[in-house]
C-alpha cells in the first residue's frame, strides 16, 4: 500500500485534550501540535483543553460531552486518564461525527476511539524496563520494586504487565520483583512510598518507577536518605527532572520518549482521518510530516482497538542526559540558562 | 495533690492523651513491624511530619479564631514554586532571603484571606474555598507549564534535607525537624503568654463577648491569617527543600491534611480551644498511621486506606474518651475538696497569700 | 454639680419598634441611678447606645459635658464606661479570671499568670463567691456566669458603671454582697445605672429613679419622693395589683415522689412529694443544685441513684422526650442558651415541644394553627413585638422569659418545673405569672417552682424545700417558712438550730 | 408569612443569586447558539447530577450543623460494591439493593460517632473518607469493572421521561421532597433547631441524636445512589471513581447561601447556586475555557456574590454618614 500523505489547506477544528493541564510533558505534546498544525496550513482551530489535576477524569468526560454538543469540533485528541468511564462522552462525539485519536493513554475497552496513537509499544516497554534493570543492577541482577503512578492508570499497569510478563523469560531470571506499590502521581506520596520500600525491603537494590512523577520523587528520597550507593532508581523519566539525578548516580538510567513528536504525529493522524484522506482500518499507512510512514495495526495490548506505534524509547544516561535536559540550550528552564 | 489539681486542668493536659494514643499506636505496629523500635522508624516519622505539623501550626492559629484557612495547598504551591524560581535565578541568594521570600509571598496571600475575610466580611470558608482554587489557577498560568527541578537549585538547598542539628545516638535532629519543632513551641509560647494569644481564644471561644469587651478583633483575626499564611510560605520552602520537583500541583490537598492534623490533635474546629502542642501531635499521630501503614508487612496496597481511616476514628474516639475520663475525675476531686471544706479552704488561704 | 454622662434627645428604631424615643437622661457622679420599665420599654437599649453596642438614630452623648461619639465598646471602656449586660456573655473556653481580664487595656503584651489569678481571687472574694479563678467558664451556672461578667466590670474601675439586671438570677445572700460593694463604689464617686424588676432592691440602694415607657422617659425623682404605687403606675401606666396571693387550693392525690435521688458528685439523698394542684418551692444560695434536680427530673442530666415515682408508677427517666411523653415540662433559667432559638421565629419557639399538635394528615406543620397558639400567649402574656414571625432573638429579655413559658404552657404539662421563671421579667407580667401559676395548680397541676427570688417562693409555695450544696435542709410548711427560716437553712444551719 | 421563609435573607442572598444567574444565562445565551439546546441543557446537568444530587442531602447536614466529608467517598463506595458483585455474577438489581445498602451502613457508623459518641463530624467524616475509599479499593483494586447490562447504562445515559434521563428525573423529585421536608415538616423544622443550638433543642424533647442518625443514614444512602449513578453513566467503575467531589459539592452548598455554623439556609438558595454554578461551567466548556482558568472564575464568583453586597452595604452608610454630617 501507498502511504497516504496529507493534503494541506483543509479545515479541520481540533482539540487536544491532555490529562489535565499545568505539567511540562502536556505542554510538549501540544508544540508537537502546534507544529503540525502550521505545517499542515489548517484553517480550523487547534484548542489545547484540560482539567484539573484534582478533577482530571471527571473533567475529562465533561470537557469531551461539550465538546459533543459543539457544532465547530470535528475531531478530539485525547489522554484518556479515566479509563473505560470516558466511553459513552466518546461514543456521543462519534456519534456527532467527530474524529476520536487517543494518544499516550488509550481507551483500554478500545470500543469509543477511532485510533491510539501509542508512544512506544507497550509490550516493548517491559523489556525495556526489565534491560534498564539489569543494566544497573548488572549481569548477577538483583530485587528491586515497581512505584507506579494511581493503581487505575491504564498505562502504567499496561506497562506493569509488559514487565511482570518480561520477567518470565529466562534472560531475566536474575531480577526478581518484591512488589508493587502507588504513589498516585503526588510528590509526597512517591517520596515516602519510596522510602517505606528501602524500610520494608533491606536487600532491596532498585526502584522502577514507571512515571515522571514517582522516578523523581524517588530518587531524591535515595539523595535525601544517602542510599544512592545502595537503591537506585530507574523508569520513566523527564531528562530536565532527572538530569541532577543521573548525574550524581542515584538514578543511572531511564527512559522515555519525545512528548513533542508524539504531539505531531498525533496531529498528523487526526488531521488524516478527520479529512477523510484515510479510514481508521488495518494495514493503512500514512505519512506523518517528518515522523515518517506508520501503519495502522491490530493493538496486540488490547482485546479491540487499532493503533500506531511512534517509538522508539531513548534511554538515558550520564552520556546523553544533559544534552536531552537542555534541548536547544531554553526550552525547559529558561531561567537556569540566563542567568548561568 | 491539692495543688496540682488546682493548677492544671483537664483542658490543660488533654494533649497526654494525644501521646498515650501514639504510644499505643507504636506498640501495636512493634508487634507488627520487624525492628521497628529502631532510631530509623523515629527519623522517617519526625521528616515526614515536619512540614504538615508547620502547616497545621498555622491554620490552628485561624481555627482559633472560629474562621478556616482552605488556601494553603495552593499557598505552599504557589510559595514553593516562587521560592524556587527566584532562587534559580539567583543561585547566591543568602539562604535566609530565600526563605523570607517564601514566608513573605506566603503572608502575602494570607493577608488577601484575612482582608477578604475580616474587612470584606465574607464567610472564611467561602473566602478560602475561592482563593484556593484561585491561588491555584494562577500558578498554572503564571508557570506556564515549566517545572522546578533540583538541577536549577543552588547546591546548599539540595543538600539541606540532609543537614542534621544534632543526633542523639542514631536519633537524627533533621533541619527541618527543628524547625517545625521550633515553630510549635515558639507560637505556643506566644499563644500562653502573650495577650494577643489569649485574645485569639476569646474571639473564637465567643465572637459577640469578644466585640463586647472591645477586643480588636478584627486586627487580630488578620493577623492570624497573615501569620497561617507566612507559615504555609515556611512549608513551601521546606516543600521546595524536600521535594526538589515542584510542578503546579505542588501542594494539592495539603489543606485537609492540615485540618485533620489540627482537628485529630484537639483543636475544636468551631474555635477557642486547642493548642499548638496538639496540632504537633495531631499531625505526629497521623504521620505515624500513615508511615506504619506503608512498612507493615502483608498489608496490602488496598487495604491500607480503609485500616488508616480505621484507625485515626478510633484515635479520636479514644482521645474523646480520655479527655472524658479526665474530666471526670476532677470533678470528682473537685467535689471531695467541696465535701471537706476544712481541709479546703485551709490550703486555698494557703496558696492565695 | 455637672452630670458625668448626658444623653440628649436620643432616638433608636429597629424595624417595627421605636425602641427609643427622644430621650433625655443624666447620670452624676456618686449616686446610685436606677432604670425602671416594663419588658421591652428600652432600658437595654439605652445601656447599649451608652456602651457603644448601638448607635442612636439622633441625639447626642455628653462626657462632662463634651460631645462624643462612643462608635464600640471599646472606645467607651476608654471613656471609663464599662457595663453588666443583662444576658451573660462569657467566654467559655477560658477560665474564670481570664473572663475577668481579657478585654482590659494592660501596657505589654505578655500575660502574668499569677498576678491575674491573684487579683481575680481578690475581686471574687470581696464578692463573697466561691467561684475558682482557674476554673473553664464553660459549665457555670449562669448565676456564676453573672458573677463574673460582674467581677469584670468591677476590676476596670471605670467611672461609670451600668448594670443591666445584675441581681436577677442571684440570691440574697449574693445580692447583699454586691450591694454592699456598690454603696463601696459609689461612695468612690462612681456614677451607677442599676436596672432591676425586683421593686425591694431599688428602695434598698437607688438614690434616684428614672421610669421608662414604651420607649420614652416618664419620670426622674429621688427615690425619697416615690412610693412603690406611684413608680408602678408610671410603668404601666394604670394601677396595678403588685403582688399577687396564692388562692387557697384543695391539695389532690400524689403525683410525683422523689426518694433518695442522688447524682454522684452534684446532689445526694433529695426526698420530696408532689400532689396535683400543689406549688413546692425549692429555695437555696447560687449553686445550690436545685436546677441540677429539676434536670434529672427532666431527663437532661439523669439521676444515677434514687427513685421517682410519677403517678404511682417508678420511672426511669433517661431524656427529656421521654420526660416530656410523662407530663412533665421543665421551664429552664437560662432561655438564651437553653430555652430559645434565638434566630428562629417566637411561633416556631412556642410550638416546638408540641410541634406533632401542628401536623397534617401528610406531616406538613400547619402555620395557621401555629400562628393561633403564638398570638394567644402573646396576648395572654402581653409579649411586645410587632410580630410573632419576628425573630426570638430580637426580643427584650423580659419578653424572651415569657415566650419560653408559653413553649412550656402549651405543651399542658401534669409536673411543671419552673426554673426562675421570672427573671428579668416585670412587675406586670410578674403578677400574670403568678396568676397563671396560680390558675394551673387551681386545675390540678404539680408545679415545682425554683426560684432565687425569696418573697417569690415565700408567697406562692405551698410548701418549700431548702437546699444547700446538693443536700436537702428541710422542708418547711407555709406556715413555717419565713424569710429568715430559709435563709438560715440555706446558709447552712440545720433545722433544729434553726432560731424563730 | 411563613416562619422558616424569611424575607431578610431572601432580599440578600437568593435575589443576589438570582440576578447573578440571570447575568450569566443572558451571557451564555449571547456567546453560543448551543446553550439554549434541548441536548445541552440536559448535558449541563446530566455532567454535574450526581453532585447535585448529594448537594440536596448536604445542605441539610450543614443546615444541621454538622457535615460530611466522606460522602464522595461513599459514592465511589457505593458504585464499587456495586461493580463488585455483579462482577462475580450476583445479579444487578440485587447488586444495586446491596450498594444502598453499604451506603446506608457508612451513614449508621457516622451517624454513631458523631450522634451518640458526639465526635466532631469533621473528624469522624474524615477518617470515612479515607476509611471508605480504602474499602472501595479493596473491592476494585487496580481494575475498571465495565460491561454492565444495557439496561444499567440506558438509566445512566439514555433519556427516559421526555428528553430527561432518570438521574435528572430523581434530582427533581428529590429536591422537591427536600424542600418540602426542610421548610414544611416537623423534621425539617428540627433540623433548623439542632443546627442553630442543639442544647436548647434537647431541652425541648427534640429528639436531637435520632435526626442527626436519619440525616447520616439519609446521606449514606443518597450518595450511594449517586455513585451508583455515576457508574450508570460512565459505564465503568474504578477504585477513583467520585473522588474528590466533597469539596465541590461542599461550595455549591456554601454558595447557595448555607451557614457553615449551621442553622441558616434555604432549599431555594442552594436551588439557584446549582444552577449558577452549571451554567456557569456550561457557558465556559462552551467557550472553551477549561482547567483552572475555569475553577478561578467559579472561586472569584464564591468570594465576590458575598462581598460586593457586603461593600455596597459599606458603602452606603458612608455616603448617609456624609450626607447627615453635610446635613
Ligand atoms: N436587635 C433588635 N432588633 C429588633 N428589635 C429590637 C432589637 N433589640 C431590641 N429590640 C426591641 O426594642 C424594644 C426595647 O428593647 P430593650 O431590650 O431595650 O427592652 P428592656 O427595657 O431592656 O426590656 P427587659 O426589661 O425585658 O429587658 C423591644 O421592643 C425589643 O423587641
Ligand atoms: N462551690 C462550688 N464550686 C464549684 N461548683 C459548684 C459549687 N457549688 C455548686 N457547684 C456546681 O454548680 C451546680 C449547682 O448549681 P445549680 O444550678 O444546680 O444550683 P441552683 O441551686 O439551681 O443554683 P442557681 O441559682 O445558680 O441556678 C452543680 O453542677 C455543682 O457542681
Ligand atoms: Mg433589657
Ligand atoms: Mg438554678
Amino acid at each position: 500500500d501507498e502511504a497516504v500523505v496529507a493534503t494541506p489547506g483543509e479545515t479541520v477544528n481540533m482539540i487536544l485534550l491532555p490529562k489535565f493541564l499545568g505539567i511540562a510533558v502536556f505542554d510538549q505534546a501540544h508544540q508537537g501540535a502546534e507544529e503540525a498544525h502550521a505545517e499542515l496550513q489548517n484553517a480550523g482551530t487547534l484548542e489545547f483543553l484540560g482539567p484539573t489535576q484534582e478533577n482530571s477524569a471527571a473533567g475529562q468526560v465533561e470537557i469531551v460531552t461539550t465538546a459533543a454538543s459543539r457544532d465547530d469540533v470535528d475531531a478530539i485528541m485525547i489522554s484518556n486518564n479515566a479509563g473505560d468511564q470516558l466511553g459513552p462522552a466518546l461514543e456521543a462525539a462519534k456519534a456527532a461525527d467527530q474524529t476520536v485519536v487517543t494518544w499516550d493513554s488509550p481507551i483500554p475497552s478500545g470500543d469509543s476511539e477511532d485510533l491510539f496513537v501509542a508512544q512506544v509499544d507497550f509490550d516493548q516497554t517491559g523489556k525495556v524496563m526489565a534491560d534498564m534493570a539489569l543494566s544497573i543492577l548488572g549481569e548477577d541482577g538483583g530485587k528491586f520494586a515497581v512505584l507506579s503512578a494511581s493503581p487505575d492508570a491504564a498505562n502504567q499497569n499496561a506497562w506493569i504487565a509488559s514487565l511482570q510478563e518480561t520477567l518470565e523469560d529466562e534472560a531475566y531470571a536474575s531480577l526478581e520483583l518484591l512488589d508493587i506499590v502507588y504513589g498516585d502521581d503526588v510528590t509526597e506520596t512517591s517520596y515516602d512510598q519510596a522510602l517505606a520500600l528501602v524500610d520494608k525491603y533491606p536487600d532491596m537494590e532498585l526502584i522502577m518507577a514507571p512515571t515522571t512523577v514517582g522516578i523523581a520523587a524517588a530518587a531524591k528520597a535515595m539523595q535525601d536518605e544517602g542510599l544512592c550507593e545502595t537503591v537506585k532508581v530507574s523508569g520513566l523519566g523527564l531528562p530536565a527532572e532527572m538530569l541532577d539525578f543521573t548525574l550524581n548516580g542515584c538514578a543511572p538510567e531511564f527512559a522515555l520518549w519525545s512528548f513533542v513528536d508524539l504531539g505531531y504525529v498525533t496531529y498528523y493522524a487526526t488531521y488524516l482521518l478527520a479529512t477523510g484522506a484515510i479510514e481508521a482500518e488495518e494495514g493503512v499507512s500514512f505519512e506523518a510530516g517528518r515522523m515518517g510512514v506508520y501503519t495502522i495495526e491490530k493493538d496486540p495490548t488490547r482485546e479491540v482497538g487499532l493503533r500506531i506505534v511512534m517509538g522508539p524509547f531513548s534511554v538515558y544516561n550520564i552520556d546523553n542526559v544533559e544534552a536531552a535536559a537542555n534541548p536547544g540550550g531554553a526550552e525547559m528552564t529558561p531561567e537556569a540558562t540566563e542567568e548561568g | 495533690m491539692y495543688r496540682i489539681r488546682h493548677y492544671i486542668r483537664p483542658e490543660q493536659i488533654r494533649e497526654f492523651s494525644l501521646i498515650f494514643i501514639i504510644m499505643l499506636a507504636v506498640l501495636f505496629f512493634g508487634t507488627q513491624i520487624d525492628g521497628y523500635y529502631s532510631a530509623r522508624t523515629f527519623n522517617r516519622i519526625a521528616a515526614s511530619v515536619a512540614i504538615i505539623t508547620v502547616l497545621a501550626a498555622g491554620q490552628t492559629l485561624v481555627i482559633l479564631t472560629r474562621n478556616i484557612d482552605l488556601s494553603i495547598g495552593s499557598i505552599v504551591g504557589f510559595a514553593s514554586y516562587f521560592a524556587g524560581q527566584q532562587l534559580s535565578a539567583n543561585q547566591d541568594m543568602h539562604p535566609l532571603i530565600a526563605v523570607g521570600i517564601a514566608i513573605g509571598f506566603g503572608a502575602l496571600l494570607g493577608s488577601v484571606n484575612g482582608l477578604l475575610v475580616v474587612y470584606g466580611r465574607v464567610p472564611s470558608i467561602i473566602v478560602t474555598l475561592g482563593t484556593l482554587a484561585i491561588y491555584r489557577g494562577v500558578l498554572v498560568d503564571y508557570a506556564q507549564a515549566k517545572t522546578i527541578t533540583t538541577d536549577m537549585m543552588p547546591t546548599w538547598l539540595v543538600d539541606l534535607p540532609r543537614v542534621n542539628l544534632f543526633t542523639v545516638g542514631e536519633i537524627e535532629i533533621r533541619v527541618m525537624v527543628g524547625v517545625a519543632v521550633l515553630v510549635v513551641i515558639a507560637f505556643q509560647l506566644c499563644l500562653t503568654y502573650l495577650l494577643l494569644g489569649r485574645r485569639l481564644y476569646a474571639i473564637g471561644s465567643n465572637p459577640d463577648a469578644a466585640r463586647v469587651a472591645g477586643l480588636p478583633a478584627r486586627r487580630i483575626v488578620l493577623l492570624a491569617y497573615i501569620l497561617c499564611g507566612a507559615l504555609a510560605g515556611l512549608g513551601g520552602f521546606m516543600f521546595l527543600v524536600r521535594f526538589g520537583t515542584i510542578t503546579v500541583s505542588a501542594g494539592v490537598g495539603l489543606e485537609l491534611s492540615a485540618v485533620a492534623a489540627a482537628v485529630v490533635g484537639g483543636v475544636n474546629i468551631f474555635g477557642g480551644a486547642g493548642t499548638m502542642f496538639g496540632a504537633l501531635f495531631g499531625a505526629v499521630v497521623i504521620g505515624t498511621l500513615e508511615q506504619s501503614l506503608l512498612r507493615m508487612p502483608n498489608v496490602s496496597e488496598f487495604v491500607r486506606d480503609a485500616l488508616l481511616g480505621l484507625f485515626i476514628l478510633l484515635a479520636v474516639a479514644s482521645d474523646a474518651v480520655i479527655l472524658q475520663q479526665l474530666r471526670s475525675l476532677w470533678a470528682r476531686w473537685a467535689r471531695e475538696a467541696r465535701e471537706t471544706p476544712a481541709a479546703h479552704s485551709e490550703k486555698e488561704s494557703g496558696h492565695a497569700s | 454639680m455637672q452630670p458625668i454622662l448626658k444623653l440628649e434627645n436620643i432616638s433608636k428604631a429597629f424595624p417595627g419598634v421605636k425602641a427609643l424615643d427622644h430621650v433625655e437622661f443624666e447620670l452624676f457622679p456618686g449616686e446610685v441611678h436606677a432604670l425602671l420599665g416594663e419588658n421591652g420599654a428600652g432600658k437595654s437599649t439605652l445601656i447599649k447606645i451608652m456602651t457603644g453596642i448601638y448607635q442612636p438614630d439622633s441625639g447626642q452623648i455628653l462626657l462632662d459635658g463634651h460631645p462624643i461619639k462612643i462608635g464600640n465598646s471599646a472606645q467607651a471602656q476608654g471613656y471609663g464606661i464599662a457595663a453588666i449586660y443583662q444576658e451573660p456573655l462569657v467566654f467559655p473556653d477560658l477560665n474564670v479570671a481570664e473572663n475577668i481580664f481579657i478585654g482590659h487595656r494592660v501596657k505589654g503584651a505578655f500575660v502574668d499568670w499569677r498576678k491575674m489569678y491573684r487579683e481575680a481571687d481578690d475581686i471574687l472574694a470581696r464578692l463573697g463567691v466561691s467561684l475558682d479563678a482557674r476554673s473553664q467558664a464553660r459549665g457555670l451556672t449562669l448565676a456564676q456566669q453573672q458573677t463574673v461578667e460582674i467581677a469584670k466590670a468591677l476590676s476596670l474601675n471605670a467611672r461609670v458603671l451600668i448594670m443591666d439586671e445584675p441581681t436577677a438570677s442571684l440570691s440574697a445572700h449574693e445580692v447583699e454582697q454586691l450591694f454592699n460593694l456598690t454603696r463601696v463604689l459609689r461612695e468612690r464617686g462612681v456614677a451607677i445605672l442599676f436596672i432591676s424588676h425586683r421593686m425591694d432592691e431599688i428602695f434598698e440602694i437607688a438614690d434616684r429613679v428614672t421610669v421608662f415607657r414604651d420607649g420614652q422617659q416618664i419620670s426622674s425623682k429621688p427615690i425619697a419622693e416615690i412610693t412603690r404605687d406611684g413608680v408602678i403606675q408610671d410603668m404601666v401606666g394604670r394601677k396595678l395589683e403588685s403582688f399577687f396571693a396564692r388562692n387557697e387550693h384543695e391539695q389532690g392525690e400524689l403525683m410525683l415522689s422523689v426518694r433518695n435521688l442522688g447524682k454522684r458528685g452534684i446532689f445526694s439523698d433529695i426526698n420530696f412529694d408532689i400532689h396535683r394542684g400543689e406549688v413546692l418551692g425549692f429555695a437555696g444560695l447560687v449553686g445550690a443544685g436545685r436546677t441540677d434536680v429539676g434536670l434529672a427530673l427532666f431527663g437532661v442530666e439523669p439521676a444515677d441513684s434514687g427513685e421517682i415515682i410519677l403517678k404511682g408508677s417508678q420511672q426511669q427517666i433517661r431524656s427529656p422526650e421521654q420526660a416530656q411523653a410523662l407530663g412533665i415540662a421543665y421551664v429552664t433559667e437560662d432561655r438564651r442558651q437553653l430555652g430559645l432559638t434565638l434566630p428562629m421565629s417566637i411561633a416556631a419557639n412556642i410550638s416546638l415541644p408540641s410541634l406533632r399538635k401542628y401536623l397534617s394528615a401528610v406531616g406538613i406543620i400547619r402555620r395557621k394553627a401555629e400562628q393561633a397558639t403564638a398570638e394567644n400567649y402573646r396576648q395572654r402574656l402581653s409579649i411586645r413585638t410587632p410580630s410573632i414571625w419576628q425573630e426570638a432573638g430580637k426580643l427584650s429579655g423580659g419578653n424572651q422569659q415569657k415566650v419560653v413559658l408559653s413553649k412550656w404552657l402549651n405543651t399542658e404539662p401534669q409536673l411543671l418545673i419552673l426554673d426562675e421563671p421570672t427573671r428579668g421579667i416585670d412587675v406586670g407580667a410578674k403578677a400574670e405569672v403568678h396568676h397563671i401559676i396560680d390558675q394551673l395548680a387551681g386545675q390540678g397541676m404539680g408545679i415545682m417552682l425554683i426560684s432565687s427570688d425569696l418573697p417569690e417562693v415565700l408567697a406562692m409555695s405551698d410548701r418549700i424545700l431548702v437546699m444547700r450544696e446538693g443536700q436537702q435542709m428541710g422542708i418547711f410548711n407555709r406556715e413555717e417558712a419565713t424569710q429568715e427560716v430559709v435563709i438560715n437553712a440555706a446558709m447552712g444551719q440545720s433545722r433544729s438550730d434553726v432560731k424563730v | 408569612m411563613p416562619p422558616s421563609f424569611k424575607w431578610d435573607s431572601l432580599k440578600r442572598w437568593e435575589t443576589l443569586l438570582a440576578v447573578v444567574l440571570a447575568v450569566v444565562v443572558i451571557f451564555n445565551i449571547s456567546q453560543s447558539s448551543v446553550f439554549l439546546r434541548v441536548d445541552n441543557l440536559v448535558n449541563l446537568f446530566m455532567l454535574h447530577i450526581e453532585k447535585i444530587i448529594v448537594v440536596l442531602i448536604m445542605t441539610l447536614i450543614i443546615i444541621n450543623g454538622e457535615i460530611d466529608l466522606s460522602v464522595a467517598s461513599v459514592m465511589g463506595l457505593g458504585a464499587c460494591v456495586v461493580a463488585n458483585l455483579y462482577e462475580r455474577g450476583v445479579s444487578m438489581e440485587a447488586a444495586i439493593l446491596v450498594g444502598l445498602g453499604v451506603g446506608a451502613l457508612c451513614g449508621i457508623i457516622n451517624g454513631f460517632w458523631v450522634a451518640y459518641v458526639r465526635l466532631p463530624s469533621l473528624a469522624v467524616t474524615l477518617a470515612g473518607l479515607i476509611a471508605y475509599h480504602g474499602i472501595a479499593e479493596m473491592l476494585v483494586e487496580d481494575r475498571s469493572i465495565g460491561n454492565f447490562p444495557d439496561w444499567f447504562n440506558q438509566l445512566g445515559q439514555k433519556a427516559l421521561i421526555g428528553p430527561l434521563p432518570l438521574s435528572l428525573v430523581i434530582f427533581f423529585i428529590l429536591f422537591i421532597i427536600f424542600a418540602a421536608v426542610l421548610h414544611f415538616s416537623a423534621f425539617g423544622r428540627y433540623v433548623f433547631v439542632i443546627g442553630n443550638n442543639r442544647e436548647a433543642a434537647r431541652y425541648s424533647g427534640v429528639r436531637v441524636r435520632q435526626v442527626k442518625m436519619m440525616l447520616y443514614i439519609m446521606s449514606g444512602v443518597i450518595a450511594s445512589l449517586a455513585g451508583i449513578l455515576f457508574a450508570a453513566r460512565l459505564g465503568a467503575v474504578r477504585a477513583s471513581t467520585a473522588e474528590g467531589f466533597e469539596l465541590d459539592i461542599i461550595t455549591v452548598v456554601l454558595l447557595g447561601g448555607v451557614s457553615i455554623f449551621g442553622g441558616k439556609g434555604t432549599l431555594a438558595g442552594v436551588g439557584l447556586s446549582i444552577m449558577l454554578v452549571l451554567c456557569l461551567r456550561n457557558g465556559m466548556n462552551l467557550l472553551s475555557i477549561t482547567g483552572n482558568t475555569q475553577s478561578t472564575v467559579i472561586g472569584v464568583l464564591l468570594i465576590f456574590s458575598v462581598l460586593i453586597p457586603n461593600l455596597t452595604q459599606d458603602f452606603q452608610g458612608f455616603w448617609n454618614r456624609r450626607r447627615m454630617i453635610a446635613k
